[in-house]
């Protein structure tokens, strides 16, 4: 009973999310459609919940609800408010779409089934991270000779920080890099500070 | 009490999908705002309700976090659809 | 917006806890979800909130461009001096075992949490939480302090 | 005692629904955005209030039945600061929202209005 409901829960979400993107796509005002993708972000991240995922989703929502919405908002202002209307509608793209998704559909019943303790992703490496979380409750029991490694309650902080350092020092410096590359492109010319000359600067520029 | 929490979340659902009829209907600006607001506060009861369901409490953090930044968002939404842009308007705005 | 009483009121209320919640996640991700990284964006998030607000001068005010962009920078230098100082104490590069004070970096001791490991997570999600906050709010100032382009 | 709370928080919860589902019809139904404002009220603020009353009241029963884990009390507080922040954003931005429909010339329909057309 517990599962099926969680199940025709996951069903209703999905198809919320699919009806949120169609919407998303219909949408000629730009500012409602970055609205949108806020709510889509919503469901996303319920649906990850959902998926016993609490860290992506926490992800999702820091970054979906509020921080996307404002930078994509800041982006329109310096661009355009409205989408180009589209003058013919070629089939190719929709063909093209389908074809790619029926190809990615099939890729995925080669994949193991969703929980499935047999899959790879189970059996390689997840084993260890796994035994060396649990392995500070019983640490009186344990044999001198094996290390403790990671003793932190949280799984991913512990794999993130600390088995894959070097990669989360690698994102680290993408994040930074991708700062300085947005710093140079939007600083492009000396602009005078609007905080000091505000009162002045609308009565000359205002056509 | 698992048969409570579903119907509790299908009816949150619904709400989300009525929210979201309206949001893509809105004949003004402030109508679809409106229901990016009510979408917001029924994701974290959504949220809440899922924590219960899975017995899985750590979740409320999620919750907590969407009830603020769904403020973020919203003020957000609120300040494009009136200035068009970021930028200080405090002297162009004047006494309003 | 900042003539709209109300509005300003309830974010000058929300602000607190929001950098507060923040706070929460950074030093609080080792055991439940959350990170550095969703830190860094929501401690942004409240300062862009306050920008919002009170307008783009104030919040350069309470952040200064110039001290954001050399945050920036610090946490990447944090991230990875705390890999070099796993070196110096004599483990390889990020090896927070080392990081214990105990020397020969065998922190394996009954009963006793590996200290060097904590320290480590501890450092090197901070180190990722002020380089995601200060890019994030050095974006905001970049993208907000820009007028439209026609 | 587990009964009672399970009943109240029922009850609880079905109310909560009841509202958010009138709060969602209403902001489908009703004719104009200053009444459509209504509806979200209703759902931000009774429909959410209900249901977290819901929620806390099954915590609050598992607090009682197990004494020693301060869990459960850690889950009512949470859910009582969330329940706060909601009544606390949710208004101000249908406040301020009204505000700004105001202030760009929106007008509120009125009887007169309604009765214009159809004569």
């Amino acid at each position: 009973m517990h599962d099926a409901a969680i199940h025709a829960i996951v069903i209703l979400l999905l198809g919320l999310l699919l009806g949120t993107a169609i919407v998303i796509v219909r949408m000629r005002e730009l500012w409602a459609a970055v609205m949108l993708t806020g709510i889509y972000s919503f469901l996303g991240a319920s649906w990850m919940l959902l998926l016993d995922a609490p860290d992506v989703a926490f992800t999702e929502a820091a970054v979906g609800a509020g921080i996307s919405t404002f930078l994509m908002l800041s982006t329109l202002a310096l661009t355009n408010r409205r989408a180009k209307p589209q003058p013919g509608l070629s089939p190719v793209p929709l063909v093209v779409v389908i074809l790619t998704g029926a190809t990615l559909i099939y890729g995925t019943f080669d994949m193991p089934h969703y929980g499935d303790p047999d899959a790879p992703a189970h059996r390689h490496m997840a084993p260890e991270f796994l035994a060396d979380e649990v392995k500070h409750i019983q640490d009186a029991e344990h044999p001198e000779g094996k290390p403790v490694k990671v003793d932190v309650g949280n799984i991913i902080t512990s794999v993130l920080a600390s088995y894959r350092g070097y990669d989360t020092l690698g994102e680290t410096v993408v994040i930074f890099t991708a700062g300085i590359g947005v710093l140079l492109l939007l600083r492009g010319e000396p602009r005078e500070d609007p905080s000091e000359d505000a009162s002045e600067e609308p009565s000359e520029d205002a056509p | 009490m698992s048969i409570a929490f579903a119907i509790t979340m299908a009816a949150i659902l619904a709400t989300m999908a009525l929210a979201l009829v309206r949001a893509s209907l809105g004949p003004t600006v402030f109508d679809r705002i409106l229901a990016l607001n009510m979408f917001g506060t029924k994701t974290v009861l959504l949220i809440s309700v899922i924590g219960f369901m899975t017995e899985r409490p750590d979740f409320l953090d999620l919750a907590l976090l969407y009830a603020l930044m769904n403020f973020i968002g919203i003020v957000a939404v609120m300040r494009f659809t009136k200035y068009g842009h970021f930028a200080d308007v405090d002297a162009q705005e004047g006494a309003r | 917006m900042k003539q709209q009483t109300i509005l300003r009121i309830v974010a000058k209320l929300l602000i607190p806890y929001i950098l507060l919640f923040a706070l929460y996640v950074q030093f609080h991700g080792d055991f439940g979800p959350g990170g550095g990284f969703q830190a860094g964006v929501i401690f942004a998030a409240g300062l862009i909130l306050y920008g919002l607000i009170f307008g783009l001068s104030a919040a350069r005010e309470v952040a200064p461009p110039a001290l954001m962009e050399t945050l920036t920078a610090l946490g990447v230098l944090i991230y990875a001096g705390t890999g070099v100082l796993a070196m110096f104490n004599g483990g390889h590069f990020l090896d927070y075992s080392y990081l214990g004070g105990h020397g020969g970096g065998h922190a394996e001791h009954h009963g006793i949490l590996p200290q060097g490991q904590h320290l480590g997570i501890l450092l090197v999600e901070f180190g990722v939480g002020l380089t995601v906050a200060a890019v994030m709010i050095s974006i905001f100032f970049a993208f907000a302090g820009r007028e439209r382009v026609q | 005692m587990d009964l009672l709370f399970d009943f109240l928080s029922v009850i609880c919860l079905i109310g909560g629904c009841c509202f958010a589902l009138i709060g969602g019809i209403g902001i489908l139904r009703l004719p104009d955005f200053f009444s459509r404002l209504h509806g979200g009220g209703i759902t931000d603020t009774l429909g959410a209030g209900l249901i977290m009353l819901g929620l806390m009241l099954q915590s609050i029963k598992v607090g009682l039945t197990h004494e020693m884990s301060a869990s459960p009390w850690l889950v009512t507080v949470k859910l009582l600061m969330i329940l706060l922040f909601l009544f606390v954003t949710s208004p101000t931005g249908c406040h301020a929202l009204a505000r700004a429909a105001l202030s760009d010339g929106l007008e509120p329909a009125t009887v007169d209005d309604e009765e214009q057309p159809t004569p």
